[in-house]
């Protein structure tokens, strides 16, 4: 037998991963992990949603918010982030723009889609009420436009929370550390442990996308105020096209 | 960079056609697999929800985590190529499911109902007219699948089957630019080439689609 | 199952008259592999190129499996690898390993003749850190190594062969471990940017001369051998390959090693032809 | 013939949406289904081509129980047209007119065929026989479905609401040429709607329902006018019934006075060289030299209706018949044409005396 | 007063959607602008807004020239109400309502408390004042968007198709709702709509456009169909004109007959024994037992066109007149009625002579 076999305990399972003083301690992992979704989807929609409120609401350079989607879809995350790294040397930097890279096109192209899906007869009741531009943009649209942009963001937030996983492939922290370690140690316990972790983490943070939706957007938006049964159906967007888990 | 194609050809184009093989063999048996289920899902409608579900929960999944595990559950070699294969299959299922689904729903009821009310009997009118009908849904999901897939299969290369993922981990390795720009640069053509031929086939088959409606 | 465990189903093929030749992710095994396969076809017989495998433990069990057929590996690696525990201690000169490994090579596999070529672990700094702490061997870390930090293969936080046996056999405990690459591009480029204090880098890597970099001298033995050695599939070993791979072996030396490898990493050719220069100038070809 | 047996339609809901109609939908003629929404005017149209199976009761067609053939057969033979036209999508206008033919085995060129000619029938021109239905407007995708339904000359056609969606004068249009397609073709149509105008202008036979899925009344569309059968036929057919119903009745009875004895009168009908009135002149009309427009004339086959709004409109209360040339025939006092309408409602109520 | 300073508009792509327009909105009435699809009464309303610039041409309200005014601000001014109410959906009905009041500074309370009576007002519960407006039919959606129009009490109203997406049924309770409503707040509003019988029904003045933005006829509903200025504005008003304008008339200057008068003409008005008419019995109306059903009274305020109307659908040509408890207070006759008309006519041409 080349190859040593798994320790008794499943690595998800034995305690001592779960504490402290772990070299890899899990619960540390997955602080890291959440740190690194969390960066990225900042920036990433501090990027995404003003360009996307933007050409959603002028109309203008709309083929930008079409193109990105399919671009960013098309570029391979591992490429990206060797790329990167052999350009600008190794650490969080990297990782970090790959990930942005990777979460800007399902929020930009959500957002826009979001706010050309606004009802045209709402906006020009706006104006018509006298609201300024501005107004109207953030009172009007983009209330109407968050299911959209909300779908847009939890989709980011679930590609990016898988592809962070990367993020060990260049010797940082995250999850992704279970694999890469996983697989250099020859631990398919500690892969499957990743993959478990990361699957978790990709329910929770939906779950907690939900839970913040039903917050921020209105319930005369979200099909809410409509009876049970006739309830419109609001697709979790883990159920929506998505795309580039990867590392 | 002109220089390291040249010298490099033979990997280039070997990788090159490891990654085509790797990702289209994944759509079509994907495809395949997805419409009898997205079928289903429609007929039977409590089985929607659940099934897309756990499709979402497949494809939360990271990849390189899914390459490594599938060859455990299905019991194939380390370095198959089938373990990338059947990964991908699964993740563009999980996908293709809600499109196939979504599809099928868009058809108009009242369009069904006139199938039957002129004498259609299930099966003819399932293959004439929603099937038909759904086809521009369906097709724009095989969009996402396909080019999703192309970018995904470079994650292989870190288990030693990956396309032309394998030119980013000698980049990596060597601290050299040159393969993986070209490695890129052939996984997007790659990937905007199948899209067109999609977005081709799509013309062929859906012509009304294409058609300018009346204001 | 557990498919990175070894897989004792698979038994070995009956000879296909194709031999599959594997190698690591690294640039040097995959020169070393190209030059195998080289000097095979040569020989008349075909091969099929299955490189940057991955992580040892990976292309071990692809070599199990039957996927592949043949190897370059390292001597006291492989001894690590696959004695349960590490490598019992005090087996270090390339002689006692290689005789280790024979009892533990697993059925069907079989080590050829090693090359005198070494390719060692080392624990490197760059010369600003040897002169500001006055670093000349592993011991000298000792005192100082908790305010270090050290870059290396993640696999290392759990090996004798790793962080276990420096602070068995030396006492020496870093500060901060940094899982990176097996003395690869990574590794090295935490420790020129000053990231990680003490890198893992090996002992055929280029950028130890191009970069000035300190090897601390491992006093007491504990990076083992690392003789470059064949493994292959006993059911493909037919005379002419090994007559091949010994050949490959026998005009392997650690000098030339850097030298060819050098050509692979800083002049980015590619290891095809670096292969084919190499088995030329020692008339393999 | 089509006739409905004491059929009853109950949903597994518990609704009841038809409840024991008896009904004759005459061979050859339109029959429209009328109510306020929910009343089960679609179930019972659906119930005839089997979209619907009855919880009890029976429909025949011509004697024969649908329930015995088989659904698809039956339903090749019975053209159908909906609301939205249920155009299919994928195909093309003539594609889409030679469904039912291909599906009987109808080969494509002689589908197409008749699917242009129809094409022509309904009044489209041929130049949209390659088109897709998006490329067409509302009122000329309803059109083809119309002619779709009559691809296969189906003897029955069940149409609902197939005019509803379109806007109100592109609905005059296709009712105006439904109509005289149907004078053409002579099909047995069951029609739903839920506009009572459009019930009356198209019904030969007008079945008005209610809630819960009674028929308040059957009848003629004048009969519907003159005599509703209780309150909510009455507040169904809604004001102007009286009026309205004059529409059924020809002008061509009423006795016309020479166009000279309005002089008489004092008024002057001024008609040019061809003879063709061009307005009133008079004592009582003001100093004007120009004639006051007299608002518009009555020729032979105008409705009761017609001449009674021009008599009420006209400057002087006089409606003009012109002949077809527009030449002044004649004139009737709105007094004179009151008279007649008295008359006449009296010679009526004797036959029944 | 609202005027339409010879204000035209040509689009950037050519279209001339309104043509020097001459028009005079007068304070405190609704002046509707009705015509076919794209003759330019969207663009004219929503210059008056400033939603559309004009190309040439002023519109003043009360003197000022709205180009002389901050747009957003003379829009807060100026009640906008929209075809499919074009509300928020993602604010409440009283945060909808309370929109032009929040913009302009009013506290969340005091527009809240506004809302709610607004919405007594237009003739909903206050049950609805937290809903959305999903939650909402389709009328009452409707009034909700006249409400927030309301809700500032701006001067002036615009209104485009504000009911032509609700069916017809609750299109009628909208327009009778929004009749009393102006009546109490007597706005001046300027009301949009393709549909005739509409505009008549709503303007005090109607101003009918046609195609390429011309102004055909402005003058009041009974002008229209009394005197259409042209062949284009007759056929627009359609048929039954000379009938419909008799709406505009109250029957109360009509001579009514005593009831007993009608039985020396052979026909016999049956009364129960509070005077309640129940039909009509007489030698020429069979020999039934039961009188037969006199198919409808009028009272006080209705108008001729009623009165009318009862006359030709009655049995036997008499309108019959009732208290407001529905006791019978005289009958006319049909022929007399008409003889009246005439001479009402007549009295009316007299003053122009
Ligand atoms: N499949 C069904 N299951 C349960 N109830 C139904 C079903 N189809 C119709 N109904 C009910 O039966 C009644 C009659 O429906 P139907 O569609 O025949 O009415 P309709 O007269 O055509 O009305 P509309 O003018 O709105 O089309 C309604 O109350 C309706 O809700
Ligand atoms: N923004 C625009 N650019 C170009 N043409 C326009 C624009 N808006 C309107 N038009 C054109 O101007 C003409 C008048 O349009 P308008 O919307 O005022 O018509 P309308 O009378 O309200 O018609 P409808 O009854 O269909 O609403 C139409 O021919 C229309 O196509
Ligand atoms: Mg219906
Ligand atoms: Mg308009």
């Amino acid at each position: 037998m080349i190859v040593r076999l798994a320790t008794d305990t499943p690595y998800l399972l034995d305690p001592e991963n779960w504490t402290d003083s772990a070299v890899t301690s899990i619960p540390e992992l997955i602080g890291t992990h959440l740190l690194y979704t969390a960066l990225a989807l900042v920036i990433a929609a501090a990027i995404a949603i003003p360009v996307g409120l933007f050409i959603g609401h002028t109309g203008r350079l709309a083929f930008v918010a079409i193109n990105a989607g399919n671009v960013g879809r098309s570029l391979p995350t591992l490429g990206l982030i060797s790329f990167l790294v052999v350009l600008i040397g190794g650490g969080l930097f990297p990782a970090l723009i790959a990930l942005v890279i990777l979460a800007i096109p399902p929020i930009l192209t959500s957002t826009y889609a979001g706010l050309r899906a606004v009802d045209p007869a709402a906006v020009d009741a706006a104006r018509g009420m006298g609201m300024r531009e501005l107004q109207t943009v953030f009172t009007v649209e983009v209330p109407m436009a968050l299911p959209l942009m909300m779908s847009g963001l939890r989709n980011a937030a679930l590609q990016v929370v898988a592809t962070a996983t990367v993020a060990a492939y260049v010797g940082l922290g995250g999850l992704g550390r279970l694999l890469v370690d996983g697989l250099a140690l020859n631990q398919y316990d500690r892969v499957v442990a990743g993959a478990v972790l990361v699957a978790a983490l990709a329910i929770l943070i939906d779950l907690l996308a939900e839970l913040l939706q039903r917050v921020v957007v209105s319930p005369g938006v979200s099909g809410r105020a409509v009876t049970r049964r006739a309830r419109v159906a609001h697709p979790s967007p883990l159920t929506e096209v998505s795309s580039g888990t990867a590392a | 960079m002109i220089d390291y194609v040249i010298a490099n050809e033979n990997v280039i184009l070997a990788a090159l056609s490891q990654h085509i093989m790797l990702a289209l063999v994944p759509i079509v048996l994907g495809a395949l697999i997805a419409l009898p289920i997205g079928f289903l899902a429609v007929r039977y409608g409590w089985l929607y929800h659940p099934l897309l579900n756990v499709s979402g929960l497949l494809y939360s999944i990271p990849s390189l985590a899914l390459f490594l595990i599938i060859p455990g559950i299905i019991g194939t070699k380390i370095l198959s190529p089938i373990n990338i294969i059947v990964a991908l299959t699964v993740y563009t299922v999980a996908l293709l499911v809600r499109v196939v689904a979504d599809g099928l729903r868009s058809v108009d009821g009242i369009v069904t109902q006139a199938a039957s009310a002129m004498g259609y009997r299930r099966i003819r009118r399932f293959f004439e007219v929603e099937l038909p009908i759904a086809l521009p849904v369906m097709l724009a999901g095989l969009r996402v699948a396909t080019v999703a897939n192309i970018s995904l299969v470079s994650v292989g290369a870190l288990i030693g089957v990956g396309g032309l993922g394998a030119l980013f981990t000698r980049g990596l390795q060597l601290r050299y630019l040159d393969p993986i720009i070209v490695g890129i640069v052939l996984s997007v053509l790659l990937a905007v080439l199948c899209d067109l031929v999609i977005v081709l086939v799509q013309r062929r088959l859906t012509p009304w689609t294409r058609v300018k409606g009346r204001s | 199952g557990d498919p990175l465990a070894s897989d004792e189903g698979a038994s070995s093929q009956p000879d296909s008259g194709t031999i599959a030749i594997g190698s690591a992710n690294f640039p040097e095994s995959e020169l070393l592999a190209e030059m195998y396969a080289q000097a095979i076809e040569a020989a008349g017989v075909e091969v099929e190129r299955t490189f940057n495998i991955g992580a040892r433990e990976l292309y071990l069990a692809a070599l199990e499996d039957g996927s592949i057929d043949l190897l370059p590996e390292y001597n006291g690696a492989l001894l690590s690898a696959l004695v349960d525990g590490g490598a019992p201690e005090g087996v270090t000169s390339p002689e006692d390993v290689y005789d280790a490994l024979q009892d533990v090579m697993p059925d069907g596999i079989v080590t050829l003749p090693q090359s005198e070529a070494q390719d060692k672990d080392t624990l490197s700094v760059t010369a600003e850190t040897a002169e500001q702490y006055g670093l000349e061997t592993i011991e000298d870390l000792e005192p100082v190594a908790g305010e270090l930090s050290i870059a290396a293969g993640p696999e290392w936080a759990e090996r004798y062969v790793g962080l276990i046996g420096l602070k068995e056999l030396y006492g020496v405990e870093f500060g901060e471990f940094k899982p990176l690459d097996a003395g690869g591009p990574l590794t090295l480029e935490a420790l020129l940017s000053g990231e990680a204090d003490v890198a893992n880098i090996f002992s055929t890597d280029s950028a130890i001369e191009t970069e000035g970099l300190v090897v601390l001298e491992d006093t007491k033995s504990l990076y083992l051998a690392e003789n470059i050695v064949p493994i292959i599939r006993e059911s493909k070993l037919t005379d002419e390959v090994e007559e091949a791979l010994n050949g490959v072996s026998e005009a392997l030396t650690t000098e030339n090693l850097t030298e060819y490898l050098a050509k692979v990493q800083v002049d980015k050719q590619d290891s095809a032809s670096v292969a084919t220069e190499f088995l030329t100038e020692y008339g393999l070809l | 013939m089509i006739t409905f047996d004491g059929v009853s339609k109950v949903f597994p809901d518990g609704t009841v949406a038809v409840d024991d109609l008896h009904l004759e939908l005459p061979t050859g003629k339109i029959t429209v289904f009328v109510g306020p929404s929910g009343c089960g005017k679609t179930t019972s149209l659906r119930m005839i081509n089997r979209m619907v199976e009855p919880t009890s009761g029976e429909i025949l067609i011509d004697g024969v129980p649908v329930t015995t053939q088989d659904e698809a057969l039956l339903r090749r033979g019975i053209g159908y047209v909906i609301q939205h036209a249920g155009l299919f999508p994928h195909r093309t206008i003539v594609e889409n007119i030679g469904t039912v033919q291909r599906l009987t085995g109808v080969g494509r060129k002689a589908a197409r065929a008749t699917a242009i000619d129809l094409l022509r029938r309904v009044g489209l021109s041929e130049s949209l026989a390659d088109k897709y239905p998006v490329q067409l407007s509302g009122g000329q995708q309803q059109r083809v479905g119309v002619a779709r339904a009559l691809a296969a000359d189906p003897p029955v056609m069940l149409m609902d609401e197939p005019f509803s969606a379109v806007d109100p004068i592109v609905r005059e249009g296709l009712q105006a040429e439904f109509l005289r397609l149907q004078a053409e073709l002579g099909k047995t149509i069951a029609f739903v709607t839920h506009d009572i105008d459009e019930a009356i202008k198209l019904g030969d036979m007008v079945a008005v329902f209610r809630e819960g899925g009674h028929l308040a009344q059957f009848g003629s569309p004048q009969e519907l006018l003159e005599k509703p059968a209780n309150d909510f036929v009455a507040d169904f057919v809604g004001r102007d019934r009286g009026f309205r119903s004059l529409s059924f009745d020809s002008a061509d009875e009423l006795v016309i006075d020479s166009v000279a004895s309005v002089s008489t009168g004092g008024e002057i009908l001024v008609l040019d060289d061809a003879g063709r009135p061009v307005g009133w002149a008079g004592p009582g009309l003001g100093d004007t030299s120009a004639p006051i427009p007299h608002g518009g004339t009555f020729t032979r086959g105008d409705s009761l209706r017609l001449v009674t709004d021009l008599a009420i409109s006209s400057p002087v209360g006089i409606a003009v018949q012109v002949d077809v040339d527009g030449a002044a025939v004649g004139v009737i006092r709105h007094t004179s044409l009151v008279r007649q309408l008295d008359e006449r409602r009296r010679r009526r109520a004797e036959p029944t005396a």
